[in-house]
């Protein structure tokens, strides 16, 4: 019993990782219908810029911090005036096309000027020492991810629901061309969306930086947290904060039971496996929006 | 003259982060070599190439320099490319010198071209437990990743464990990526054991250790060359104090031995990891290997191999255990370096164990 | 100065298809100024020229110039045309299949400044002309029937209080109640509140009954621009538009039906 | 008869190559590569590149990118799981190879294992549509990844497994020069299926399926079937893409085919042009070869500064990022509908317009 | 507007059960909680045109929608040509001699017109995946037999020799229209059900539309049930009409009948004097 609860804490915690960032990913979709690829690298490039900041100039990390939301606003923008607007109005496959090369662009990037080794924030930003909750243990930075994806939530949520930019945001979603004839900005319902989504992902990226050090793999979160959007539904916000709570908790449940009987590295495949049959009983995730069949 | 090297290298890919160096310490070995008077007045010539871990793509780099720069030697990786080119390097007949260490290519009746410097995976994995064993273990499990590079040796070490008499408990899965293990230590909590294995890399091993000591575990960890380096410290932290035990076949850069002061010269100042050191010895022996060949005046693939063969306790300044190939076994020597990460992060050099070498175990 | 007005302008599609080939139209302020044209003469084409739209549709203005309230405006991005009080209520029922008829409506004020309390009694007035839509007021516009969606989209233009509203078939699937209504409220705007229009329309009878100036389109080209008056007065308007007999009764469908035929055998 | 005419001219007007002067070019361009292994040896010298070599990857992948080319590009369905539906067919020819079945067996077997495979996992396309299918997918690739590694009694596991050159009357195919006929007889084969299928009812159906599929079903267009027989010639064709692999490379192993190769197909077809035949080809060329070319600045570079070799080799993948980029914002719509514009541009000119 | 009644037009008559090709038998609709349908029924005669009209949102395409199975009434059966469809699948439909348009354009945008056509043949063809991919013999004389047909009987009747090469997406909404029109047809269809197919058309062309209507009715002897606005084309070309709202059938007979029934004129038609009062024209 007392192992069970330590493996849902543990998943419940791991899953907020995989919620934040998926988070980041819900808003993109949510306003631009765009799936993006580089989501992993905004995790990446985000955790970079505050390792950065922090370690590399040496400012105090709350300082550090706000600067790299700063800079994530200001990727967001840059991307949208050089590769999002030209591709208003095309194929949407063809900008998650773009989103593939541009991960590519963004590793190699960072490659370039941070190298390929591990790096770790230094001093540490978060003490080392288990926090625990009766026998339940559990790491001070999985703490703080879950915070910031609950503020998150709260915030996002409120705003696509109720404020007017909200409301333009889901409408460019839905047909860009219609929108633009409402006078809606699809250029700058680009810019303000993937500015938000690569906030989102740097926030993530500095705490899973904080776990366990940073190099490019970081950027395989991208891979990882597509079951956890889907799962909670594309355009869903609280979906994806829900379907990576519950991938969390269901690879750490499976793995740990499950290993057993088929030769380990359950947790790897567990999540795709529930993925594949909660869609064939809800084919548009938990909370996602179903498409309108109509004739 | 020039003698041609292909290079097969990860420097954008998934295992860059050792990679890289690896292949940095290849290219400054080079200049090393040709600035000692090269191979008896031949230069060599690295050609140093990308492949990002992608396989085809490495088929695709042996195939140019083979057709294109007409090489006979390659300086590869990974154990996914080292088992992907086994077919065509003794088709083609290419000597080819890996970093992957995996047990199975030392057996030149299977795999006659492949060389490589390090002490391979499998006898790693038996000196981990003997050095278990000789702590008091008395249960030992196996961590490791659903990959090549971790999953080769298992064999070996079941074996060799069951043969001193250890209790084996589940083996766990932790992927390289990963960023918790809780689960899987959990589930080898109920076995509770002394000593377990970790055949990852440094990334996957700090995270083990790390989650080891949040849930208050008391086994300690015996760790695969590929898992323990300088990061490993840096990682994990105090958690990895008197809980992580290294398998070093190649001693850590900066390393008070003799022959790292040329190591450390060619750096420039830089400060690498133990993978630099790793790639400079590689070529250092492919280096004695060619000026032997010429020597008999046979500069062919054949000709390096069986030049390869005929070094006997190279001595590589105390950079590995000195290296020995033969034509039936190309085990370049059994001894290894046990490191352990001391106080403040400090890599600390236990003992070294040589393991008997065993014909039977060739290529296993 | 006319409010709008266009000048000569070519455009084409996908760099190859020509379609408009040299057209000019002039609006004046406060007027209703209906254009009629056969399928495909380039009705839809130039009312997205003058918006802005065509580049979404690999459409491109390449002669000519478009100017409203003085200021040139081929070229210029559609949002910032929609900011200068343009606003076209495009053609096909494009409404937000995935937002609530609502939401709709509020999407559609997207340019205006104004507080909450003013754009509630502007969705009030919406549902105040199309009952209907109140009923589905919280319902996704992709469900609604197809007349309920050309309700939603013309809500959505007054929405939007624009100076010019360009109406791209606004009868489009309407009952023949609602037609009239919907003329009604076209009038409306455009007294009470002076908004000046321009309608595409195929119901050539109210379109002509309501405008003040009419544009006859064939081809790309205008063939044919007057005062309604007049229009409604030409032979081959009432023929062609309108559908009378030369006795000026209108035909039977039966009657066309047996007339074409009978040319088709000849021919 | 004016009946007889018309029956001659609307045959005439279904053949896939209508001009002489474009049947004579085709022509050209198939004795060209019939000929080309007996240059095979300058062509390597001239451009510094295994150039055979290149050329069996191009048809090896033609095959895989026309596979998921009729998936993605005509069904309109998109899978990220078509690299590991190609391992299944590479499997499937290595184990039937080591039983000593000849390749010619063995090799079609390696695209009906995939079809099965492919066709299982395109079960959710009952009920998945869109991004939601695309994960599912993924999904596939993850699962197979898995088994393919673990089930070590069949596949080797990690070790991987090694297959025995095809072998043809005789006759080893086992350099670059003798595969050379073998892949490029299967892309021609594979091409000429594409067009053909996608002119028919078949490919028609698949169409309506993509463009709108409820009214598809009105017209009495079985989706469910027909998603799942898209699924299921589409593995089939990057399953003999596998074989052919296994075949080519001689060993085999999961790492072969990762996520990446998936993603890799999809860029192909994306790049090269969703539903045109001729996409799948471009596609192909474009990924094989730009990498290629890219190495050639980055290699002479290398030369100069040797010890920032590293970086170079960030920069390749960097500007391979950018010029997939670039192509993409200026044809969205991939290389065939560029080829297709300008061919159009042509007919017409000098009345472009 | 003029319904005089012209040379083709039926007179209505008591119906007998050989006669009649559809008959919807109440018909119940919900979404939520909104009733689109509470107990429609009404038959459609064999070789009739027969007019749905009503206000807009009365549920008029929610019929055609059960018909084609895209909706399933909870209540009530439709039977044709003396079979129940309430249960057939979606796609079986079509094989049983359904056809349909649909109010707003349903086509295969990224195709060209011919391959529209030809898609409507789709349940009459037999090649399949193998010798379609070979496209020798059979496939290929199927599809040039296919192509000749559709050619010389649709293509020619319709007028649109000049479009079939042309790719949809781009074609002016008249001329989409006619293609969804000549797709119908290529089903070879027993009851061709139409929404909407005068919409968005000007005089002329809702002229060239009606013709086609009536020759395809007349000449191919295809029963029609038929939706539109236009009340004048309704008055002229139909035999006999429904009129719903709110999901209702509200009143059913000969056109003339409807168009003076004052809960029509109420909920539907409107007096055209009572509008050009309010427009003060
Ligand atoms: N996106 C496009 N690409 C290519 N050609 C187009 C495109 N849109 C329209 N066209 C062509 O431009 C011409 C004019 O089209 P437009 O839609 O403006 O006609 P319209 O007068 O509005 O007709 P309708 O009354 O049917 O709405 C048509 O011949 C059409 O084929
Ligand atoms: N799938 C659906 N979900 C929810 N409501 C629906 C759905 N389909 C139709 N409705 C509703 O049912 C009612 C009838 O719709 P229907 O489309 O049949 O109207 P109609 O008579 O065809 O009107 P119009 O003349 O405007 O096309 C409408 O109020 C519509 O909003
Ligand atoms: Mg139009
Ligand atoms: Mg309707």
């Amino acid at each position: 019993m007392q192992e069970f609860l330590q493996l849902v804490v543990t998943g419940l915690v791991i899953g907020s990782v995989y919620a934040l960032v998926a988070m980041g990913f819900a808003l993109i979709y949510k306003s631009t219908s765009i799936i993006n690829f580089a989501q992993g690298e905004f995790v990446l490039v985000g955790a970079y810029v505050c390792l950065w900041f922090y370690s590399g100039l040496g400012l105090p990390i709350v300082l550090a911090f706000l600067l790299t939301l700063v800079f994530s606003v200001f990727m967001g923008v840059v991307l949208e005036r050089l590769i999002l607007r030209p591709m208003i109005g095309e194929p949407i496959i063809s900008v998650i096309m773009i989103t593939i090369a541009l991960a590519t662009v963004l590793k190699s990037f960072v490659t370039v000027i941070w190298g390929t080794q591990i790096m770790v924030f230094d001093p540490p930003l978060f003490s080392q020492e288990a926090i625990h909750f009766g026998t339940v243990r559990v790491s001070e930075v999985y703490l703080w991810t879950v915070g910031f994806a609950f503020l998150f939530l709260g915030v996002f949520a409120a705003f696509f629901k109720f404020t007017r930019v909200g409301i333009s945001m889901r409408a460019v979603a839905n047909n860009q061309t219609v929108a633009q004839s409402m006078g809606i900005s699809v250029k700058k319902v680009f810019a303000i969306s993937w500015s938000i989504g690569a906030l989102v992902s740097a926030v993530g990226g500095v705490l899973v930086g904080n776990i366990n050090g940073i190099n490019i793999a970081l950027a395989g979160f991208g891979l990882k947290v597509f079951p956890a959007v889907i799962l909670g539904g594309l355009e869903s916000i609280g979906g994806a904060i829900i379907g990576g709570l519950t991938i969390g908790v269901l690879e750490n449940i499976m793995g740990s039971y499950l290993d057993v009987y088929l030769g380990g590295g359950v947790k790897e495949i567990a999540p795709f496996i529930v993925l594949i049959v909660i869609l064939m009983v809800k084919p548009y995730g938990l909370f996602g929006i179903k498409e309108i069949e109509r004739v | 003259k020039e003698i041609k090297v292909g290079g097969i290298y990860d420097i954008t890919g998934p295992t860059s982060d050792v990679g890289k160096d690896y292949g940095t310490g290849a290219v400054a070995a080079e200049k090393y070599i040709n600035g000692k008077g090269g191979i008896d007045g031949d230069t060599i010539k690295l050609i140093p190439n990308d492949y990002a871990y992608k396989i085809p793509e490495a088929v695709n780099l042996y195939k140019k320099y083979l057709s294109v720069d007409k090489v006979f030697v390659i300086q590869g990786w990974g154990t996914g490319d080292t088992n992907a080119l086994k077919p065509l390097v003794n088709k083609d007949k290419v000597v080819f010198l890996s970093a992957s260490y995996d047990g199975t290519l030392t057996d030149p009746k299977e795999n006659p071209y492949n060389f490589f410097i390090g002490t391979d995976y499998s006898t790693s994995i038996r000196a981990a437990i003997k050095f278990a064993k000789d702590q008091g273990a008395k249960k030992f499990v196996f961590i490791y990743p659903d990959h090549p590079y971790g999953k080769n040796p298992i064999p070996a070490g079941m074996e060799y464990a069951k043969e001193v008499g250890l209790e084996i408990g589940p083996d766990q899965i932790v992927d390289l990526k990963a960023i918790d293990a809780t689960s899987q230590l959990l589930a080898m909590k109920n076995f509770d054991p002394e000593f377990a294995w970790i055949g990852g890399t440094t990334a996957s091993a700090a995270v083990i250790i790390k989650d080891a000591a949040k849930l208050g575990l008391r086994t300690k960890f015996v760790i695969n060359c590929w898992g323990f380096d300088e990061n490993l410290a840096k990682l994990a932290g105090e958690a990895a104090e008197g809980r992580a035990f290294g398998m070093v076949p190649v001693a850590p850069f900066g390393a008070d031995v003799p022959g790292m002061k040329d190591v450390v010269a060619s750096a420039g100042g830089q400060s690498y990891t133990v993978h630099y050191v790793k790639s400079w010895v590689s070529n250092l022996v492919m280096a004695e290997g060619l000026k032997r060949a010429k020597k008999a005046g046979k500069l062919d693939a054949p000709g390096l191999k069986a030049a390869l063969e005929t070094i006997k306790d190279f001595d590589t300044g105390g950079l590995t255990a000195p290296i020995t190939f033969t034509p039936t076994d190309h085990r370049p020597n059994t001894t290894l370096t046990i490191y352990t990460v001391g106080k403040g992060g400090s890599m600390q050099k236990i003992q070294e164990v040589t393991m008997p070498r065993d014909p039977k175990q060739a290529g296993k | 100065m006319p409010l709008l007005s266009v000048n000569n302008i070519e455009v084409i599609y996908d760099d190859v298809i020509l379609v408009l080939k040299g057209l000019s139209l002039t609006v004046e302020k406060g007027q209703i100024v209906a254009v009629l044209g056969a399928n495909g003469a380039g009705k839809s084409t130039t009312l997205k020229a003058i918006s802005g739209l065509l580049k979404t549709e690999e459409g491109e203005v390449t002669d000519g110039t478009i100017e409203f309230d003085g200021v040139r405006i081929n070229g210029m991005d559609a949002e910032r045309i929609v900011r200068l009080g343009v606003f076209q209520v495009m053609e096909g029922r494009r409404v937000f299949e995935d937002l609530t008829v609502r939401e709709n409506l509020i999407a559609a004020a997207h340019t205006q400044k104004c507080s909450r309390g003013e754009l509630d009694t502007r969705i009030d007035h919406v549902y105040s002309y199309f009952p209907r839509l109140k009923e589905r007021e919280a319902g996704l516009a992709g469900y609604l029937s197809g007349g309920e969606q050309q309700m939603l989209v013309i809500g959505r233009g007054m929405m939007a209080k624009p100076k010019l509203m360009m109406l791209d078939e606004p009868s489009l699937g309407l009952s023949p109640l609602l037609v009239s209504e919907i003329f009604e409220i076209i009038v409306k705007l455009n007294r009470d509140l002076g908004t000046t229009i321009l309608l595409v329309e195929q119901n050539a009878r109210m379109a002509l009954n309501i405008a003040d100036h009419g544009y006859i389109m064939e081809n790309g080209k205008i063939v044919l621009d007057d005062t309604t008056e007049k229009l409604k007065n030409n032979e081959d308007v009432k023929r062609f538009y309108l559908g009378m007999t030369d006795m000026g009764t209108k035909r039977s469908y039966r009657d066309v039906k047996h007339y074409k035929r009978r040319k088709r055998w000849l021919t | 008869m004016p009946c007889g005419l018309f029956f001659s001219s609307y045959r005439k007007d279904d053949a896939i190559f209508k001009t002489w002067w474009l049947r004579l070019w085709m022509a050209a361009m198939f004795v060209a590569l019939l000929v080309y292994p007996l240059f095979s040896a300058e062509a390597n010298s001239l451009t510094g590149m295994n150039v055979t070599n290149l050329f069996n990857l191009i048809f090896i992948y033609v095959i895989g990118a026309h596979g998921l080319n009729l998936l993605t590009g005509f069904t309109g369905q998109i899978s990220l799981g078509h690299g590991a539906f190609m391992g299944v067919g590479a499997y499937t020819a290595g184990i039937l190879a080591k039983m000593g079945w000849p390749f010619f067996v063995a090799l079609p077997a390696a695209g009906v294992m995939a079809a099965a495979v492919g066709m299982l996992f395109g079960l959710p396309s009952l009920r998945l549509k869109g991004l939601y299918l695309a994960i599912a997918t993924m999904a596939a690739q993850f699962i197979l990844d898995y088994a393919m590694r673990n089930w070590t009694s069949l596949t080797g596991g990690s070790a991987g497994l090694t297959v025995h050159s095809a072998t043809f009357f005789g006759i080893d195919l086992n350099t670059d020069e003798s595969f050379y006929y073998l892949a490029l007889f299967f892309a021609v084969l594979a091409t000429l299926y594409l067009k053909n299928v996608t002119r028919s009812r078949t490919g028609r159906a698949f169409v309506a399926v993509r463009d709108r599929y409820l009214s598809a079903e009105v017209i009495g267009v079985n989706l469910f079937q027909y998603r799942i027989m898209s699924f299921g010639i589409s593995s089939f064709m990057v399953g003999i893409a596998g074989g052919l692999w296994a075949y080519y490379i001689t060993i085999i192993s999961d790492e072969h085919f990762t996520m990446w190769l998936s993603v890799q197909y999809l860029a192909m077809v994306i790049v090269g042009g969703l539903g045109h035949v001729l996409g799948g080809i471009f596609g192909a060329i474009f990924f094989v070869v730009l990498p290629e070319l890219l190495r050639i600045p980055a290699e002479a570079l290398t030369d100069i500064y040797p010890n920032i070799f590293g970086i170079f080799a960030s920069l390749r993948e960097m500007v391979f990022g950018l010029i997939v980029i670039l192509f993409l914002i200026f044809e969205p719509d991939g290389l065939a509908a560029r080829w297709h514009t300008v061919r159009a541009y042509w007919k017409l000119w000098p009345f472009s317009y | 507007m003029s319904a005089v009644a012209s040379p083709g037009r039926r007179a209505p008559e008591a119906l007998k059960p050989e006669d009649v090709l559809l008959e919807l038998d109440d018909i119940h609709l919900r979404f939520g909680g909104l009733n689109a349908l509470s107990g429609v029924s009404f038959k459609v005669k064999k070789g009739h045109i027969q007019a749905i009209i009503g206000p807009n949102g009365a549920g008029k395409t929610c019929i055609l929608n059960c018909i084609c199975r895209f909706y399933n009434p909870y209540q009530g059966k439709i039977i044709f040509d003396g079979r129940d469809i309430s249960h057939v699948a979606t796609h079986r439909v079509a094989e049983l001699g359904i056809a349909r348009s649909f109010q707003n354009i349903e086509l295969f945008r990224g195709m060209t017109v011919l391959d529209n056509i030809k898609l409507g043949h789709h349940v009459h063809m037999k090649s399949g995946f193998i010798s379609g991919g070979l496209y020798l013999g059979k496939a290929q004389a199927e599809e040039i037999r296919v192509r000749t047909e559709i050619e010389e009987r649709i293509i020619d009747l319709l007028e649109i020799e000049a479009i079939r090469k042309k790719v949809v997406g781009t074609l002016p909404y008249g001329f989409q229209k006619r293609v969804e029109l000549a797709r119908a047809l290529a089903m070879r269809p027993k009851v061709l059900l139409l929404d909407e197919p005068m919409a968005g058309m000007n005089l002329e062309e809702t002229e060239d539309m009606a013709r086609f209507i009536l020759d395809i009715n007349q000449e191919w002897g295809v029963t029609v049930v038929l939706i539109e606005h236009d009340m004048g084309v309704v008055m002229d070309i139909s035999d006999s009409v429904v009129v719903l709202d709110f999901g209702t059938k509200i009143a059913q007979g000969s056109p003339k009948e409807v168009s003076q029934n004052p809960h029509v004129i109420e909920a539907y038609l409107g007096s055209e004097a009572a509008a050009h009062s309010k427009l003060g024209l």
